[in-house]
């Protein structure tokens, strides 16, 4: 009790769907710290997502009940270089010291930097992201690891609205339809008959 | 003996980092050298290059920094002196932000060696942000995107331009991409919508990433890493560092850097077989005990 | 009205550009073209509101001398400093000799790569301490990075006996069970994409919005 | 090669005094790392910033709007929106632009994501086995191990990968098997990554090491830098140091 949590939203911008799902998480995540009476960090690389994590967490401690335990200056914009962020972060890490990481967005080669400071800091860590690369490299370092569309599953999931766990439904529902075209498709090909094929192939 | 192997195991990563620095070093201190085959996704890259005809014009998107430059600038130099080497016109554009002063110098002094002339020859564009936003920009109107070049030139008046207005109207597209924003959004946003020729350079991290697009047709050729690069500057350079002509003075510095390559692998790969043993050799003892 | 306007806005926009893939008229490419650059203005623009955080979040811990107060000190300065350098040189700022490219090669360069140059040494520590054969899992991991690791470098290739397997085991790798995992990723993540920018557009999904 | 001029030599050294700098982290966190950290923030920063500016607000907003455009009002006025975030009452307004943002965003990856993503990886999933057959049989060694063993792997691999992501329902009986093959695909796939990634990361360091050897300049301005000298005696000065540091953090 009483260190911080610190929540990195990705790298990448608002725009990426990732960075959204991250932002939902967020709310829940910043809801939760709330509750306990305890400070999040997020340290953000991109000056937009900073805007809006900002509004994410000040209503996550709304819904909470401690409006008061708010502190803006823990949304903190580091640098947009990529790099440069991961320094500070670090530093974040080192001389704050947070009792638990939480990377969920789209990461990229600072995913094993920042894993493994947070690792020699001896903080529970929890990520997420669907960028294939990096993926290795937080199964690697950290303690729990969301993978792919695992990430936009747990948004869906903690967010409990009917409606988005409705569209991870029908995802599910897109996956087997694809695995079924794969497997049907292969058969077609094998027999000469490549029309699953023309049927994925758009603008030719 | 159980005490040392759990030692082992759980040693201070700080003894780790020494090693790795030595593996680094060594090498270059005593100049050991390796020989090394080219793979066909380069050889691919290079054949299409060396296809196109004299005259024709390039677009080359340099997305890099300088923590990707190692990897990267040895190809980007050698492909440069291969272009201008076949009068190949090149007009240049990066979606980085850092890339701008690592590019340019090194694309004026390439040029300037082969007597190539700004505006005619080739040009650069600048560096445009909002990554996706601005490739599916570039892919439907070039001039609109970059309204001057990087010297403040209206860009519809450059020689190298005319004719060229959005990316399908170029002989190819080559992507030296560092990562995000580079050839896989390049790919995605309009390579497929307008069936470009798109080739690509990336690092180590990114090339099995791109792999399926170069297995699905989507680039018609790959070099990925420090190999990528040492294998094209050995296509485009096969006796070595030059001596004479436009590129003397090239120093072929990822031909050099895959020797290091080599012990620092070992040496990884020995710290992981050696912790396994101890790992098995201490799990037996405790089971037996 | 403070919902609804922003609601009203990213239906417009969001179906407006998906429209541009069943409509490939020109002058509907006209229009997408503008709001692209419309957004890359905007995303520009937020950078003025990066600055102004930054400052708030540093400048009243320099005035009150908390700790490590000088090193945010030389963080603004280095700001300020870099910041004119660049206003100043304005189209000329990257060429040779301006003090705006002397800081971008001699500093900026060489703590970017060094940055990024650290990762050699993290990926051999966290190597050592992740890849132990604790299960099957593990093992297959282990396993592969490590044929991958020595089919890498030339010295793999002449090994004996597996050398010359070795380079073509590692295509396998990274053609066959590498591309089957990348494509359910690849795919599983376009779905969401999708899913996620259909529940953007139609306003199921208002996070950014601050709700 | 001509002279370098006191100032371009001064920047070598100083180049190479902030690498030392930076790699003294691998020690620990530490005063001359905390300073690197710092300017290396703050230069970043300026730079990001000047860049944008004359990359697009300069040709897309106010070349424009000083050229007399009046569509180019529009993202002024988003602009001027988004500022608004700074106004305690007012700040709703900019929800506004941060919709039209991401809308366009999401538009535009809606269809590059299923196009590419999507119909294509799905499309490139369907192997022509008896194709595959005729030209390699089962397994061909000089194709990198082509053949139908590869086809059908690829198939069902991907297949299991997908159906592992399955959420609707919890994986029991076969499904579990499935998941299972999944798995070992996916930690296949991430040990090869992890593996195929090492060379990048060393190359990184390769990079910086031939720095400060001077192998990345021509041997004429190496000459006037004497990097060698300059990492030694850089790295002595930094040990020492941190010597003296670590000396006065246990006294205190």
């Amino acid at each position: 009790m009483g260190k911080p949590v610190l929540y990195v939203p990705g790298i990448d911008e608002l725009q990426d769907i990732q960075t959204i799902a991250s932002m939902l998480i967020l709310g829940q995540v910043a809801k939760t710290v709330a509750e306990y009476q305890s400070e999040i960090i997020v340290s953000c690389c991109i000056p937009i997502v900073r805007e809006v994590a900002d509004e994410v967490v000040k209503a996550g401690f709304y819904q909470a009940g401690h409006p008061d335990a708010y502190h803006p200056g823990n949304t903190r914009f580091i640098s947009s270089e990529q790099f440069a962020f991961c320094a500070g972060t670090n530093g974040i890490m080192l001389r704050e010291k947070p009792a638990t990481n939480i990377y969920l967005g789209r990461f990229f080669a600072e995913s094993l930097i920042l894993a493994e400071t947070g690792y020699i800091n001896r903080s529970i860590q929890i990520a997420g992201t669907a960028e294939a690369t990096q993926l290795p490299f937080f199964v690697a370092a950290c303690d729990y690891t969301l993978i792919g569309e695992e990430l936009f599953a747990v948004s869906a999931y903690l967010s409990r609205d009917p409606r988005l766990v409705s569209s991870l439904k029908a995802s599910d529902y897109v996956k087997v339809f694809c695995v079924a075209c794969v497997l049907l498709g292969t058969a077609l090909a094998s027999i000469g008959n490549p029309i699953m094929i023309d049927l994925f192939t758009i603008g030719e | 003996m159980l005490d040392l192997l759990i030692k082992f195991q759980d040693m201070d990563r700080r003894w780790v980092f020494l090693g790795m620095g030595f593996a680094i070093l060594l090498p270059m201190l005593a100049n050991i050298t390796f020989g090394f085959e080219v793979d066909e996704r380069v050889q691919a890259l290079y054949d299409e290059v060396e296809a196109l005809p004299a005259g024709s014009t390039v677009l080359l998107s340099a997305d890099f920094d300088p923590a990707s430059r190692p990897e990267l600038d040895p190809f980007f130099r050698a492909h440069l002196h291969h272009l201008f080497r076949k009068d190949v016109k090149v007009v240049m554009v990066t979606l980085w932000e850092f890339a701008p002063p690592l590019i340019l110098p090194t694309t004026e002094e390439i040029a300037g060696k082969h007597g190539k002339e700004y505006g005619t020859d080739w040009a650069f564009l600048g560096y445009k942000p909002g990554k996706e936003l601005a490739i599916k920009a570039i892919g439907e109107n070039i001039p609109k995107t970059f309204p001057k070049d990087s010297r403040g030139n209206v860009t519809t008046a450059l020689p190298v331009m005319q004719g060229m207005k959005q990316a399908k109207d170029f002989a190819m597209l080559m992507s030296v991409s560092a990562g995000f924003p580079g050839t896989r959004e390049y790919v995605l946003q309009i390579q497929g919508q307008y069936n470009l020729k798109m080739g690509s350079s990336c690092t180590a991290v990114s090339a099995p990433d791109y792999i399926p697009f170069y297995k699905a047709g989507q680039l018609f050729g790959l070099a990925g890493g420090m190999p990528g690069s040492a294998q094209y500057e050995k296509l485009v350079f096969p006796d070595g560092p030059p001596t004479s002509g436009p590129a003397k003075g090239e120093r072929l510095l990822a031909t050099q850097a895959i020797n290091v390559l080599n012990l620092g692998h070992l040496f990884i790969i020995a710290l992981i077989v050696l912790g396994n043993i101890a790992f098995f050799i201490t799990r037996r003892i405790e089971d037996q005990g | 009205m403070k919902r609804t306007v922003p609601l009203v806005v990213t239906f417009l926009v969001g179906m407006f550009m998906i429209g541009e893939f069943f409509i490939p008229h020109h002058l509907y490419r006209v229009w997408t073209a503008e709001f692209l650059v419309w957004g890359l203005i905007l995303a520009a623009a937020a950078f003025v509101l990066g600055l102004i955080n930054l400052i708030q979040v540093n400048l009243p811990k320099v005035l009150r001398k908390e700790p490590d107060w000088g090193y945010k000190l030389i963080m603004l300065l280095a700001l300020a400093g870099t910041l004119v350098a660049g206003f100043a040189g304005g189209q000329d700022r990257q060429t040779p000799g301006t003090v705006y490219q002397w800081i971008f090669d001699y500093v900026f360069v060489p703590l970017n790569a060094t940055m990024f140059a650290l990762l050699a040494f993290y990926i051999a520590s966290a190597a050592f301490r992740a890849f132990r054969a604790r299960n099957l899992d593990a093992t297959v991991l282990l396993a592969a990075a490590i044929l991958v690791m020595l089919a890498r470098v030339p010295i793999g290739e002449s090994l004996p006996f597996i050398g010359d397997y070795l380079p073509r085991l590692m295509n396998w790798i990274m053609d066959v069970p590498n591309i089957a995992a990348r494509r359910a990723i690849f795919i599983g993540a376009a779905l969401g994409a999708v899913a996620t920018g259909l529940r953007v557009i139609l306003g199921l999904e208002r996070s950014h919005l601050g709700d | 090669m001509t002279a370098l001029t006191t100032i371009e030599l001064v920047g070598c050294w100083i180049s190479l005094a902030l690498t030392i700098c930076i790699l003294s982290f691998l020690y620990e966190d530490n005063p001359v790392y905390k300073l690197a950290e710092h300017l290396f923030l703050g230069v970043s920063i300026a730079i990001s910033v000047v860049e944008i500016y004359y990359g697009v607000m300069k040709p897309n907003l106010i070349e424009p709007l000083l050229g007399g455009e009046l569509l180019s009002l529009v993202p002024l006025v988003l602009v001027v929106m988004l500022f608004f975030k700074l106004h305690r009452k007012l700040s709703y307004l900019a929800r506004v632009p941060i919709a039209f943002i991401v809308a366009a965003y999401a538009g535009v990856k809606l269809t590059g994501e299923a196009n590419a993503n999507l119909m294509t990886q799905v499309a490139q999933s369907m192997p022509n086995l008896s194709q595959l057959w005729a030209d390699h049989g089962i397994w061909d060694w000089s194709a990198d191990g082509a053949g139908v063993f590869s086809g059908i792997a690829l198939v069902l691999g991907l297949s299991a990968c997908l159906l592992h992501f399955y959420f609707s329902a919890p994986h029991k009986k076969a499904m579990k098997y499935v998941s299972r093959f999944g798995i070992l695909t996916l930690m296949l796939s991430f040990g090869a990554s992890f593996g195929y990634t090492v060379m990048g990361r060393i190359s990184l360091a390769i990079g910086r090491a031939q720095e400060m050897m001077g192998l990345d300049k021509a041997p004429a301005v190496a000459e006037q830098v004497h990097p060698k000298t300059a990492t030694v005696l850089l790295t002595i000065a930094v040990i020492g140091f941190l010597v003296v540091w670590k000396k006065r953090q246990k006294t205190a």
